[in-house]
């Protein structure tokens, strides 16, 4: 009897590998004493090479381990922005209070973990992938919410974002038990396939079981009306979490949303496309408005998340090259921004006993312009104004949507970006003006500070090098980028282009 | 006897971890309810994978069967955190962060 | 040679950045007299004859977006290039001899102010004009809520400003959208170009032409801001830092009024013959209100803004009456009116100096120790109220012209604010310098180094009012041309009543002459 | 030199003279500046006659030139050049301008002595007499508007001369915003002339509209009405008269030169200038006339009431100007010039007389106040009685020729133009009453304090000098003449101005006496030969018949007066008592300011104060912030919505999902 072993493109697969290897070595670091202190070095040792590896690959467009995977310039894209994310979150955790709960090992594995999920999902192209991928990113992300056991919120942000988080994933498995019946695959192509064989526009099954997918995704990509844990759990988590969440997450969600709807829903696209924007344009509104007045700088990103994830299904509704692209572009551009953003919100924390109210940065024009000038970008940034990635970010999403014929998305988006500057600005104008009569420094500190187990203050973590150093670079990215965006245009073209070549 | 009764079956535990997860405070029967809902997921998946006939479905049944196991893990890990930090075990007193 | 003038200001503000204190200001200074050498050099070499683009730099920016870092001068925008050099030198040494908090970043934002002003007049791509036209909004932001003052009863600086950020970029957004729409659509699957003239000469439909005009519009009325849409106005004005507002309504205010001519009237022909008479009832009661408005306010920052309304509200009349001469008196008047608007906030900051007040009814006499003042207050005042003799008043002659052979009904309700202007700023000026001064007040002469900042602008004021063909022969080519765009080249000649062909009291629009 | 380079000159002089002083007030001492400025006056008095000469050197037909500098604003077909136009008419109103400035100039150069504003007032003086040249030089519509408002400017800038009288201030204020009405209206009329001809441009447009326009057509008598807004606001007719009384607030010397001798006329000027289109418009010429007429009756009567000095005197002016309006307009052109400049010296006395007294009075205007000045000024009171002889058209005087040469042409052109004639003589009787009325009350009788105390001493130390109007105290730190001044008739060159205009007054009317010699008329003639209207010519035995009627008439006036105010001082308060209301309504002025005060200001600012206070706050601010918080608002409801409790995001999920798939189902089947 002779054995056939199976063909294995280890090249293909190498990223997943190294990431996987790093996961053990760091989560053992914990065990031997000598390398205790070393778990973020090696993090970010695993971090490197990964992206090192997929550089490596870059332009590659094969699908690895008989279909299950697809690597691509898209998967590489969105897992480098991920690994870039997860390594500023891993500069930005030094002294944070959750790693020294949770134990440095352990939180960098799960760290890690979290970013095997993200490129296992950004490269998923079968069902059954998807939903691993989806869950290996999910789990550790409920563990580091909860991580800094000390803060009540903390745990609670992680509790629910397990439960309704759970209930997401249910939703999503049961919506892909449907579509699997109803086409009899559990790969894209072969679902795609199905879909167009059984000439199905009026099958039940098919339908719900897209419905549900769509949820499932929608809830991951923080979409209204399936966003309700972010605002919570964006402010119960450690901020550099939160960082990570609100970047990374977002990014390879919305990479599998990309592929799961442009490649296996593809043949259906006139039954999903006016749904997705419809959804696009709530979250726009609730995010928009949710955010206004909220005196937590986190629940605030919390909802500006919100609606940026409208502004960015645009790009998914119009399906088509010119979409992902501007999607691509887009969330390159949101790391950036929110990056530096988090940054100072981590940094302010540390060193106010306001801890991510506004009042935490009002007067940091004066105190610490090295601080302000970062978030100060980044709002403009996020709030779309000129001479920052985020303009070009919008401006590509806006004539990605009016090709599309979607224009009336775009004003819809032009409209939110209107009512975002209201509580954008509302922060830069705490950092540079004098206080609005509303946010005056009162004599109640915020809830996130005050409760007894209130963080440790460190009055010099405003000129520390790994808080300030992150900020300066991520916002001088942002500016960069928005004055020279043609190489961050041509990355995201790239992407485009493997998804529909 | 053919595929519906086993999706209507799948379908009744659905819902009943659904309406489960909205009616219980506890975070135990919670969990439990979310274990049900991924189990009818899986009763669908091989049910099926017998109608359209390939191993697929219940590959993937198997899989999820690992993954909710580790939910449940980290959901009671949460649990037992919380009771330590003496919390109420009721999800409708985890209120602190809302707005 | 253009994109030099553009990025001067930015470059000595930058280095501005690094300065010590005190001499930040005359840095900043120097960069803003720089700029003006350079703007002065174009104009010289600037070829009066032609109506084309001149110094004009073309290289792609953003080739995946079809973005293009192109810009050029021609007779539309020359002068207020030179208006916007002129201005930011009064601005920024105005407030270079007096004590600024945080100096650096104060002339820093002002020169990044300039450097997006000049961007968008020199813009000749879509969307760089889009990019720049939202961009001037942000230095401006920092200025008016940083350096802004807060009043009591009222709004702080910072909320008066956010108030005004939110409303101009109401319109600026629905542009960016309208502006990629308006390029997508012309390109039509083709290879996507934002040029101005490329769009122009593919065209679009006119259905297309219709919404994308509102959006334009939209955006261009807020900034004037034409009226109700000014709500963002009285705070802003009311908070703003003086020098600032020196330049902010001296120039941004044309930034709106000269979009209409770079793009609308050359994109949007169809649309624009449609809603010229909207267009022309909006202008309208921009006049009337903005002039009713300044004769009841007592605050005299106010005046001076309501009069901009006022103003702004001729010069769209005279673009809408989509005749040569009318257009031709709307450039001139934004210059004009430029020139007249920053001295009068100059001087409202020097007599807030001497009395601590800005309102009328607690100023007088000041003329009594202060003839140099007076005299230059009258000056500007009566070009404020475009006497005969100004160059504002050949703005206005022009303009009311143009809309006097095109819709003699609207020309008749306009000339109405004529009379309204002489009240409200001779109002103003007596307020201000006659009658018996108040006790407690002190009156004294302009100092040497205000005279300095305020003198050359007069002077200004004075040479285009002996000779306002300097600007009229220059920007009539390029006026000629975009008009024609719209009236399908009809030129005005053709539209000029001889004893035959005339249509009755009712007026007619220009186009429908044979 | 031709005409031409002569009158740009002529231009040039004030110009330089107003821009010297202006900038030189800190360095010249005041007399220097007061001789500058009537130097530069002079000066251009001696270009003008110089273009006179070259004028009458040329034959009549030629006598017409235009000359232009540069291209002041020519785009876009509109042809505006910076361009005068020389001819006999505006050859004329150089000279009468000119001339009587001088004397003005050097009558100011006494009587301002002692104002701390010496230099502003003869920069101003100067500034005035450039516009008022540039008004009746200019050789297109354009410029003509130019000037137009600029002796509006002056005119605004000397009647609150002394801008700490609020009164002044006011009154300037009135003055400036009534001609920048008339501004409007000849901008108007601009506008339709361009539209109609094309141009802006004299030559042409005189040329053209024959062409253009048949008589009565709609748009040439549009065209003349626009006109007569403009001239009827400048020469304060009826309605827009209102600010000619207030603007003798100004300084004396102002009042003589501005709202007497030149500005005020020149209304007249224009229509004599346009006169080609009112040929063409004779509806509006006729308007033009009964409208003169009206204000010349109007005028009268209420001067006979006035008790305030000045503005009985301006009252008067508004009169004599309704004559020359009715005069061009009618058709009797060289006569209405002819009775413009005749104007200009008697009324240009009268004021400085009266200047005189009211100075001698510590600014008491009031005649009720004033007697005996006969023998306190005995100069003076001599040149007033002159003047006031011309104005009351004593057979012999100016006025006399002047005026009844206007009413004799209406005769000849016979039909309902008599009434123009017979109504015209009833205003001369009413001019004769009120002017010997001022006469008799001022000169004669007991000396009253003031007179009494020049007689004793020759000089007198006022009280502090109070508005009349406000009786606030005068603050002489703006140059307003102090408590100590002397009385201004000592000084030389008030005599020397005062005796040269009396002069004038009693024989400038020798040079035009039907049937013995018409300077004016002839040299006039070219100008006016394009009108049928100038061909019409009262036979000299007509014309000497009206002179005998106007001669009786002004008599039977100076009788009355004699009557009222000599031989029966009590009559007039017994008419006032038994003619009350009459009175009242005349002492009112027949309430035009009230009037005017109803229709327009109190509307415009009502309007002002509702957008103010109502609109602006409730829809223009209404708009924004009910957009805000109506955003605000649904942020509320949004943050409502995220309550915390995990449960119900759960619920809000699941409903979330029904939903889509609810839509999914649908929108397939």
């Amino acid at each position: 009897m002779n054995f056939h072993e199976p063909a294995i493109d280890y090249a293909g697969i190498s990223p997943i590998i190294a990431l996987t290897v790093g996961l053990c070595v760091v989560l053992l670091s914990a065990v031997f004493k000598p390398l205790k202190r070393g778990a973020p070095a090696l993090t970010l040792l695993t971090l490197a090479s990964t992206a090192g590896l997929l550089i490596w690959q870059w332009g590659e467009n094969k699908s690895l381990v008989t279909g299950a995977l697809r690597l691509d310039d898209l998967a590489i894209s969105i897992s480098l922005i991920a690994i870039l994310t997860a390594g500023f979150c891993v500069l930005i955790s030094t002294r944070e209070r959750a790693v020294s709960e949770a134990g440095s090992g352990e939180y960098h594995a799960l760290l890690i973990g979290s970013v095997l999920g993200m490129v296992l999902l950004s490269q998923a192209q079968n069902l059954v992938t998807f939903f691993v991928a989806i869950e290996t990113l999910s789990i550790p992300l409920y563990i580091l919410c909860a991580t800094n056991l000390r803060r009540e919120g903390s745990l609670e942000s992680g509790l629910k974002y397990l439960i309704v988080g759970s209930l997401g994933s249910a939703t999503l498995l049961y919506g892909m038990a449907f579509l699997y019946g109803g086409t009899g695959s559990t790969g894209f192509e072969g679902i795609a396939a199905g879909i167009v064989h059984n000439g199905v526009l009026s099958d039940p099954l098919i339908l719900v079981g897209i419905a549900m997918c769509a949820v499932g995704l929608a809830f991951k990509t923080s979409i209204a009306p399936f966003h309700q844990w972010t605002p919570d759990v964006y402010e119960g988590a450690p901020t550099p979490v939160t960082s990570f969440m609100a970047v990374a997450t977002k990014a390879a969600a919305f990479a599998v949303f990309l592929r799961f709807f442009d490649v296996a829903l593809g043949p259906q696209v006139s039954e999903w496309q006016p749904a997705l924007a419809v959804l696009a344009a709530i979250s726009i509104v609730v995010g928009n408005v949710g955010a206004l007045g909220q005196d937590s700088l986190k629940r605030m990103l919390g909802y500006s998340g919100i609606a940026q994830a409208g502004y960015m299904l645009g790009g998914i509704v119009v399906a088509s090259e010119a979409g992902v692209s501007s999607l691509v572009f887009y969330l390159a551009g949101y790391a950036f921004m929110n990056l530096a953003a988090f940054t100072v919100i981590v940094a302010r924390e540390r060193e106010t006993p306001f801890g991510d109210s506004i009042r935490s940065v009002q007067g940091l024009g004066a105190e610490r312009p090295l601080l302000a000038w970062p978030l100060t970008i980044a709002m403009l940034a996020l709030a779309g104004l000129p001479a920052t990635v985020g303009f070009i970010g919008k401006l590509y999403l806006i004539e990605a949507l009016v090709e599309g014929d979607y224009t009336w998305l775009a004003v819809f988006i032009a409209v939110g970006t209107m009512i975002s500057l209201a509580y954008y600005l509302r922060v830069v104008a705490a950092m540079w003006m004098r206080p609005e009569g509303a946010s005056a420094p009162g004599a109640t500190p915020a809830i996130a500070g005050a409760s007894p187990e209130a963080d440790p203050i460190d009055p010099e973590a405003g000129r520390r090098w790994y808080l300030v150093g992150p900020a300066l670079l991520a916002a001088a990215a942002t500016v960069f980028f928005g004055i020279v965006p043609q190489p961050l245009v041509e990355f995201a073209e790239h992407a485009g282009a493997s998804l529909f070549g | 006897m053919n595929v519906e009764w086993y999706i209507v079956l799948s379908a009744l535990l659905f819902t009943t971890g659904a309406v489960g997860i909205l009616v219980r405070r506890s975070p135990m029967v919670i969990l439990l309810c979310l274990e049900l809902m991924l189990n009818a997921g899986n009763l669908a998946l091989v049910a099926f994978s017998r109608m359209v006939g390939n191993q697929q479905g219940q590959v993937f049944a198997i899989v999820v069967m690992v993954i909710a196991a580790c939910e449940v893990v980290v959901g009671l890990g949460l649990i037992v955190a919380l009771f330590r930090r003496k919390l109420p075990l009721n999800v409708d007193d985890l209120r602190e962060l809302r707005g | 040679m253009s994109s030099f003038l553009l990025w001067t200001p930015l470059a000595f503000g930058i280095v501005g950045l690094f300065l010590p204190k005190r001499i930040t200001g005359w840095w900043a200074t120097l960069g803003a007299v720089a700029t003006l050498g350079i703007a002065i050099s174009l104009a010289l070499g600037f070829d009066s004859g032609s109506s084309g683009l001149q110094y004009s730099v073309d290289t792609p920016w953003i080739s995946g977006l079809g973005v293009d870092y192109s810009l050029g001068i021609d007779g539309l925008n020359l002068f207020l290039i030179l208006l916007t050099a002129v201005l930011w030198i009064g601005g920024i040494a105005f407030a270079a001899f007096r004590q600024q908090d945080r100096p650096q970043l104060f002339f820093f934002l002002m020169l990044v102010a300039e450097t997006a002003t000049l961007g968008s007049f020199l813009a000749q791509d879509l969307l760089l004009f889009v990019l720049f036209f939202d961009f001037m909004l942000v230095p401006f932001y920092f200025l008016f809520g940083s350096w802004g003052s807060d009043r009591e009863g009222g709004p702080t600086a910072a909320a008066a400003t956010l108030k005004m950020m939110i409303f101009t970029l109401i319109g600026s957004l629905l542009m960016l959208v309208g502006a990629i729409a308006a390029a997508i659509i012309s390109a039509d699957g083709g290879h996507l170009t934002f040029s101005i003239a490329a769009i122009q000469q593919q065209g679009l439909d006119v259905d297309s032409q219709r919404w994308i005009f509102w959006f334009f519009a939209a955006a261009f009325l807020v900034k004037m801001p034409a009226f109700l849409l000014h709500g963002w106005m009285p705070d802003a004005y009311r908070a703003a830092p003086l020098p600032v507002l020196v330049v902010f309504s001296g120039v941004l205010a044309k930034v709106g009024a000269y979009g209409f001519l770079r793009v609308v009237l050359p994109l949007f022909p169809d649309a624009t013959i449609e809603f010229q008479e909207v267009i022309l009832v909006i202008a309208l009661a921009s006049i009337l209100y903005g002039s009713v408005m300044a004769f009841t306010q007592t605050n005299m920052r106010l005046i001076a803004g309501y009069s901009s309304v006022a103003q702004l509200g001729f010069i769209t009349a005279g673009i809408f009456a989509l005749r040569a001469d009318g257009a031709d008196g709307a450039i001139l008047q934004m210059v004009n009116h430029g020139l007249v608007v920053a001295p009068l906030f100059i001087i409202v900051a020097i007599l807030y100096e001497r009395t601590g007040t800005e309102d009328i009814r607690e100023v007088g006499g000041m003329a009594l120790r202060a003839p140099v003042l007076a005299a230059l207050f009258l000056i500007v005042a009566l070009a404020t109220l475009a006497i005969p003799g100004s160059a504002n008043f050949i703005g206005e002659f022009y303009i009311l012209n143009g809309l006097f052979q095109a819709k003699i009904v609207f020309a008749f309700i306009a000339i109405s604010g004529v009379a309204m202007s002489a009240y409200y700023a001779l109002r103003l000026y007596q307020h201000a310098m006659h009658n018996r001064k108040p006790d407690g007040i002190a009156s004294r002469e302009i100092g040497l180094r205000d005279g300095l900042v305020l003198a050359p602008l007069v002077l200004c004021i004075l040479a285009l009012a002996l000779y306002p063909q300097l600007i009229l022969r220059r920007t009539a080519p390029t006026v000629q041309q975009t008009v024609a765009s719209v009236t399908r080249g009809s030129a005005p000649e053709a539209q000029l009543a001889s004893a035959d062909e005339k249509s009755g009291w009712t007026g007619y629009a220009p186009m429908e002459t044979p | 030199m031709t005409a031409t380079s002569w009158a740009w000159l002529v231009l040039l002089l004030p110009l330089l003279g107003s821009i010297f002083i202006g900038l030189g007030f800190r360095v010249l001492p005041a007399k220097v500046a007061g001789v500058i400025g009537t130097a530069a006056i002079g000066l251009a008095f001696l270009c003008g006659i110089g273009a006179l000469l070259c004028l009458l050197g040329e034959d009549a037909e030629a006598r017409h030139h235009a000359s232009s500098l540069w291209d002041y604003a020519s785009v876009a077909g509109l042809n505006i050049k910076l361009g005068i136009y020389v001819d006999p008419l505006s050859v004329f109103m150089v000279l009468v301008v000119t001339g009587v400035s001088t004397l003005i100039h050097l009558y100011s150069y006494g009587y301002m002595q002692s104002d701390q504003g010496y230099h502003r007032f003869f920069s101003y003086l100067n500034f005035f007499v450039f516009s008022m040249l540039l008004l009746v030089l200019a050789g297109n519509f354009v410029l003509l508007i130019v000037g137009w408002a600029f002796v509006g400017f002056a005119s605004y800038a000397l009647v609150s001369f002394w801008y700490r009288r609020t009164t002044a201030t006011r009154a300037g204020m009135k003055a400036f915003v009534i001609n920048v009405v008339g501004d409007i209206g000849l901008t108007l009329a601009a506008f339709l002339i361009f539209r109609e001809l094309g141009t802006f441009d004299y030559g042409e447009v005189f040329a053209k509209a024959p062409q253009v326009f048949h008589t009565n057509q709609w748009s040439a008598t549009a065209i003349c009405l626009l006109l007569l807004v403009g001239a009827f606001a400048k020469s304060a007719q009826l309605p827009f008269h209102t600010w000619l009384p207030d603007a003798m607030e100004g300084p004396t010397p102002v009042s003589s030169l501005i709202h007497a001798a030149t500005m005020v006329t020149a209304g007249v000027y224009l229509i004599a200038r346009t006169h080609t289109l009112f040929v063409l418009a004779p509806t509006a010429a006729d308007i033009a006339a009964f409208v003169g007429l009206a204000t010349l009756l109007v005028a009268g009567t209420i001067a006979l009431v006035m008790t305030d000095l000045k503005r009985a005197i301006a009252y008067s002016t508004m009169s004599q100007i309704g004559y020359m309006i009715m005069g061009v307009s009618i058709g009797a052109y060289s006569a209405g010039m002819f009775h413009l400049m005749t104007h200009a010296f008697f009324k240009a006395l009268l004021f400085m007389g009266a200047g005189s007294f009211i100075s001698a009075m510590a600014n008491k205007q009031n005649i009720d106040e004033m007697s005996g000045f006969g023998k306190a000024m005995r100069f003076t009171s001599i040149t007033f009685i002159c003047g006031g002889l011309a104005l009351a058209a004593f057979p012999g005087t100016s006025g006399f020729f002047s005026k009844d040469e206007i009413l004799a042409y209406a005769h000849a052109r016979g039909g309902m133009y008599d009434i123009f004639q017979i109504l015209g003589y009833f205003g001369a009787l009413l001019t004769a009453v009120y002017t010997f009325r001022l006469i008799f009350r001022v000169l004669p009788g007991r000396p009253c304090k003031e007179a009494q105390e020049l007689i004793d001493t020759g000089h007198l130390a006022h009280e502090t000098p109070r508005n009349p109007a406000t009786g606030e105290e005068e603050d002489t730190e703006v140059g307003f003449p102090g408590a100590e001044h002397h009385i201004a008739e000592q000084s030389p060159p008030m005599k020397i101005a005062m005796g040269v205009l009396a002069f004038l007054a009693l024989f400038a009317g020798l040079i035009q006496v039907p049937g013995v010699d018409s300077v004016v008329t002839s040299f006039l003639e070219p100008v006016f030969a394009d009108s049928p209207l100038a061909a019409i010519e009262p036979s000299v035995g007509a014309a000497w018949v009206g002179l005998g009627i106007g001669a009786a008439i002004s008599l039977a006036g100076i009788g009355i007066a004699y009557w009222l105010y000599v031989l029966r001082p009590e009559t007039p308060a017994a008419l006032i008592r038994r003619l009350g209301p009459l009175h009242t309504f005349l002492a009112n002025k027949w309430y035009f300011d009230e009037l005017i005060d109803i229709l327009i200001v109190r509307p415009a600012l009502a309007i002002g104060r509702f957008a103010n206070r109502v609109f602006e706050r409730f829809v223009v601010d209404g708009l924004v912030t009910g957009t805000a918080e109506t955003v605000r608002g649904s942020g509320g409801v949004v943050r409502a919505v995220q309550n915390g409790f995990v449960r119900s995001y759960a619920l809000l999920l699941i409903a979330g999902f029904a939903g889509l798939a609810l839509y999914f189902l649908l929108s397939s089947s």
